[in-house]
């Protein structure tokens, strides 16, 4: 299986997750140029974290212009497996592949927290690992995670179970106290209609190994390379 | 040369935080008064473009495309001659 | 020249009439321009030149000692950590959020300069009393712009240190340092060798950003220097993190001879300087340097310290390749001038030349003063305090807890929780801990970084507060298993033209000294930050010392917190009745005063040895210093990092608050398994070291009997609630 | 009800880094017409007074003191009369 890492200007988690993959899960991962326009030949793109042109105005907003969009965005819409991280599920909602918007963190803050997060849909490429209702460790490191989408853009999300991680205490309670940023419904992370576009806030490749101090994120990983395994590729 | 002046402003109805706290900071000061507050952008784009016309479709077409984002904001903008100095 | 022109710039008459001789006639403008940066005290280190060269500054693993960007410490396999601390005091007590986040900008590309990947940061800060609105706006500020900045670079903020004093109100300190990593092959210093080769400038534009930003740096601050407010910089992290992987990239191609950043005084400091360590000039048109404004006259342009901005000499024939780089990451580059052998720095615009001046003028004959050196006269009032008749405390629960609440050893994660302190995903123990632990990917190595420094101390005895921060900063590093390797420093004092501020300089360095030659650690470089002061008067003198240390096996590292049931509870060391200049006196009984506590140095080298030595053996569960706040809140701090409780009895003739809150040094606290303790207990008697089986880990409180009588028993609950709210609920205010 | 309606801009000359990337973004969108971008902030604050010189009097002093940052920032306001929803 072959991952393809976008480098944006900006990017600072690219090399994190070049490194889960390539030396932690052992698979095949290239850097992909943000000016490059083809993304031929790859399994599965990440989107990495990090403040893809500082950041500046929105999240995410000019980084979606970067010349391989075009191509990450026919990648999706041909059923090719997408994970946004953080930064990467900003440009995701920026470009359209996931609907709603991020906002500031509620607390106007940075974040730079472990966090627990109820895994609600177990059923796609990027966690079947998980048990359906399994609590999760992953960290998160962000001042603009606030998820936000309209009463109707929820109803929808929720009604096609397209939440797939949400905010959680350890016991699995999904409660404001539980909620580091003010996302609506406490959501971390979500999926798009299809089910091959996963945007999420916390980092899995935060925690791809135990000297880190948890191993949900590689898990989170595993999940893809076994889905694609499996030759569940969706779509194309 | 045209200026154009742009504001981009939080949807009605959307949660602004920045606002409240920026309130609840000036009402913490001592300005009883304070009913509310709402934190928006205000950008200016000097454009190297004489034609009014052609610089209002333009600033129109960066709005909705860059410079605001249409699920939580909202934007409205003039144009003007600008005559200072060039940045 | 009219003398009002030179003096506005900080030259006083003797120092304008020696430039004169050096030139041999009067400079121009823009020459005493450049004079004033380089010789101001922040780039000139005019008064504290003679007495930093006590510092012990070598040993075999130190590559590069002072002098340089840098310092850069051997950590095996050809590899080297690369690392320096530096002050942005006064423009962050101007405008918080931008001067802090340019402090960490600033130091950043000295680690990137050297040729190494900057891997973290740590930040050490003093700002006043909590309870002021201006102290929660500067702190409040300073820490946005930390994590703005380190945030964005992609660099984790692994450690640091916030104090909360009366003597920082109107002059917040804030000491940011970084680390870096290098292949001991890339090491490049900022030297512009070679006669023809290119000078190049890349990064950003040139504004009027910070003219005369160093001299500003050296002075007190005043309601003129409000005035002068536009002096502050604006940081672009963005940026920063393009020029990181392009320099990054230019070094790994080996295309450049040397490189240097530009801060304070700008191009003129980085071209000087560059040309000096060569014994080589420059000449330079100015006409090439890319603006952001016009109409800049050639002053400007020499003493802009707009940020984001490099020197770079490349080699012969890499210009194309360094600008296509560039271009890449979407960087300007130009050539702005090129190396001369004739020893100038000659400034042109447009072919008229408009400075000339030899540059080793600029750099090693910038005046040298020995400040006159005066004890204090408020040392004997504030030393000879008799402490013996203090009240003592009737409940000494409720004084744990007001310990645990009081901001100096409160829980830090208001601030933490703000800084991205896991990117990189080297982070194996981040802030929160004795010191912050990095592993060197693709080995078994492990970097352990802290930051230290105590102003009380410091207050009460510069020299012997100097050697405790060497001291506690190598004993932060022993706690989680690590050797420390060399320290840099930055001093941060008062006025230095004042006989007392001077000779508070003077004893600091020597009790720093003094611990750095039996620790073993000597000094790679550092900052000096003078003139922090205030109509209200000095600060404390404030060395802080930032300490890399060497983990050979990561695997082998330890954390401070309880994690066993059941586990013995030993303590390495002793404790005297030594509050002067705690945490307990000042915040119980309202006084800065008495003796801070004695230092053994050789006492302290064998109990951070046994440490190390029980750590590597695998004999430890857990270890914590007792540093402020004593005995009692490193239990307390221990029980909380790891959830589990403990019940101690401690027998001794000490009054109770004395031996539960005294500061005493060389003092470490180990868990240890039962069946480890006859060995720990064995290897500290072989080394003559006083170590007292003192309790068990256990429960969810901390019970601590003193021969016999219970003094306290309070809840993790309890205290995790005092320890960890103070903070965020007096910002919340 | 009065409406102030303040804008909060960086003083000429102060580094914009987020205009610049904006221009930059605009620019490589194909709008070669932008010459520069400046950001800012843009301000409604509700007041429940209805003397306005009381009013102008404070909203003056809450940009000095706590909108605008007088190092780097400049600001400028209006009052109008609010007759909308209150928020
Ligand atoms: N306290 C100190 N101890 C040792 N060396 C110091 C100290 N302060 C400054 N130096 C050394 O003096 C040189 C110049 O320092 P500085 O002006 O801070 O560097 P920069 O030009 O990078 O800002 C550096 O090599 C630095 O390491
Ligand atoms: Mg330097």
């Amino acid at each position: 299986m072959k991952f393809g890492v976008i480098v944006f200007p900006g990017s600072n988690c690219d090399q994190d997750v070049h490194y889960a993959l390539g030396s932690v899960l052992g698979q095949h991962v290239d850097y992909l140029w943000h000016g490059d326009t083809s993304v031929s030949g790859y399994d599965c793109l990440i989107l990495p974290g990090g403040f893809s042109y500082g950041d500046y105005l929105r999240a995410g907003a000019i980084a979606r212009f970067a010349p391989i969009m075009p191509a990450v965005i026919d990648f999706a819409r041909s059923g090719g497996l997408v994970l946004g991280i953080c930064n990467g599920f900003q440009i995701l909602l920026e470009a359209g592949l996931l609907p709603g918007a991020m906002m500031r963190n509620a607390c106007l803050q940075f974040r730079c927290q472990w966090t627990y997060l109820k895994v609600e849909n177990n059923a796609t490429p990027f966690t079947n690992r998980f048990r359906e209702g399994q609590v999760i460790r992953i960290p998160i490191a962000h001042g603009e995670g606030n998820y936000y989408a309209d009463a109707a853009t929820l109803a929808q999300l929720e009604a096609n179970r397209q939440v797939v991680l949400r905010y959680c205490t350890p016991g699995g309670e999904v409660i404001p106290a539980a909620n580091p940023n003010g996302s609506v419904g406490n959501i971390a992370g979500i999926i798009n209609r299809e089910g091959n576009v996963l945007g999420m806030m916390p980092h899995p490749e935060r925690c791809a190994e135990g000297i880190l101090g948890g191993t949900d994120g590689r898990e989170l990983f595993a999940s893809i390379v076994d889905c694609w395994q499996r030759g569940e590729r969706l779509g194309a | 040369m045209l200026l154009a002046k742009i504001h981009v402003t939080l949807k009605p109805g959307v949660l602004d935080p920045q606002g409240e706290a920026v309130g609840k900071g000036l009402r913490a000061m001592g300005y009883d008064g304070v009913a509310a507050v709402r934190v928006g952008k205000y950008l200016e784009v000097m454009l190297d473009l004489d034609d009014r016309e052609e610089a209002g479709r333009q600033v129109e077409e960066m709005c909705r495309r860059l410079l605001a984002n249409p699920v939580i904001e909202e934007y409205r903008y003039s144009l003007e001659a600008y005559a200072g100095e060039r940045p | 020249m009219e003398p009002e022109i030179y003096r506005q710039m900080g030259l006083t008459d003797e120092e304008f009439d020696r430039i004169k001789e050096i030139l041999g006639r009067e400079p121009n403008y823009v020459e005493v321009g450049m004079f004033a940066v380089m010789w101001s005290e922040h780039c000139g280190y005019k008064s504290s030149r003679p007495v930093l060269k006590l510092f012990p500054t070598k040993a075999p693993w130190v590559l590069q000692g002072p002098g340089e960007n840098a310092g850069i410490v051997d950590i095996g396999d050809g590899q080297a950590v690369v690392f320096k601390i530096e002050s942005h005091n006064h423009p962050s007590a101007i405008e918080p959020f931008q001067g802090a986040a340019t402090g960490v900008g600033g130091i950043v590309r000295d680690i990137f300069a050297m040729g190494a990947r900057p891997i973290a940061v740590l930040d050490s800060l003093r700002f006043g009393p909590l309870d002021d609105p201006r102290t929660r706006y500067l702190m409040g500020g300073v820490v946005g712009g930390i994590a703005f900045y380190g945030n964005c670079l992609g660099l984790p903020t692994v450690g640091g240190e916030v104090y909360f004093e009366p003597s920082y109100a109107g002059n917040p300190l804030v000491n940011a340092m970084a680390v870096g990593l290098i292949e001991q092959k890339n090491i490049r210093r900022g030297t512009a060798a070679g006669v023809g080769n290119a000078v190049m400038l890349i990064g950003a534009r040139t504004g009027r950003d910070g003219i005369h930003g160093a001299t500003f740096a050296s002075e007190e601050l005043s309601e003129a220097s409000e005035e002068r407010r536009p002096s502050v910089q604006v940081g672009d992290p963005f940026r920063e993190k393009l020029l990181i992987e392009a320099c990054l990239e230019i070094i790994n191609e080996d295309l450049v001879i040397g490189m240097q950043d530009m801060g304070a005084a700008g191009i003129t400091s980085s071209s000087c300087e560059m040309a000096a360590r060569a014994g080589t000039g420059m000449e330079i048109d100015i006409a090439l340097v890319p603006r952001r404004e016009e109409g800049m006259t050639p002053y400007e342009v020499m003493l802009s310290e707009s940020q984001e901005r490099m020197l770079l000499v490349p080699k012969k024939g890499a210009e194309e390749r360094i600008r296509a780089i560039c271009r890449r990451w979407g960087l300007e580059a130009v050539i702005i001038g090129r190396v001369t052998g004739d020893g100038l720095m000659r400034i042109m615009e447009n072919g008229r030349v408009v400075a000339e001046v030899p540059a080793r003028a600029l750099t090693d004959q910038c005046p040298v003063y020995e400040r006159e050196r005066r004890r204090p006269a408020y040392l004997d009032e504030v030393r000879q305090r008799d402490l013996r008749r203090l009240p003592q405390p009737e409940d000494y629960g409720q004084v744990l807890l007001g310990l645990l609440a009081a901001p100096n050893l409160a829980s830090k994660e208001w601030v933490y929780r703000q800084y991205d302190y896991m990117v990189r995903t080297d982070t194996v123990a981040g802030p929160g801990g004795d010191a912050a632990i990095l592993r060197v990917k693709g080995t078994s190595k492990g970097l352990a970084l802290t930051v230290d420094g105590n102003g009380r101390y410091c207050y009460l005895d510069p020299e012997r507060g100097g050697a405790i921060a060497v001291a506690e900063a190598a004993r932060n590093l022993a706690c989680v298993g690590a050797r420390p390797l060399a320290i840099t420093d930055c001093l941060n004092f008062g006025n230095p033209e004042k006989p007392e501020v001077a000779w508070q300089f003077y004893q600091a360095v020597m009790g720093m000294s003094r611990a750095c030659e039996v620790l073993q650690t000597p000094v790679t470089g550092g900052n000096v930050s003078f003139y922090n002061e205030t109509e209200s008067g000095a600060i404390y003198p404030t060395p802080v010392v930032g300490m890399v240390g060497l983990l050979p096996d990561i695997e082998k590292r330890c954390g401070m917190g309880f994690r066993r049931e059941g586990d013995l509870l030993i303590m390495v060391g002793e404790t005297y009745p030594e509050i002067g200049g705690s945490e307990y006196l000042a915040t119980f009984h309202g006084l800065v005063a008495g003796e801070p506590p004695a230092l053994d140095l050789e006492r302290e080298k064998a109990v951070q040895a046994l440490v190390r030595e029980a750590i590597a053996a695998g004999l430890v569960t857990a270890a914590h210093d007792c540093a402020e706040g004593g005995l009692a809140v490193a239990l307390a701090e221990s029980a909380l990092a790891g959830g589990l409780g403990a019940e101690v009895e401690l027998a001794s003739d000490l009054r109770p608050d004395y031996l539960l809150f005294s500061e005493s040094q060389s003092r470490i606290l180990l868990a240890v398994a039962p069946e480890a303790g006859d060995r720990v207990l064995d290897l500290a008697r072989e080394k003559g070291l006083p170590v007292t089986v003192i309790g068990r880990c256990g429960g969810h409180s901390l019970a601590v009997r003193i021969n016999g009588r219970t003094l306290f028993n309070l809840s993790l609950e309890e205290m995790g609630k005092q320890w960890r709210e103070s903070i965020p609920v007096l910002m919340a205010r």
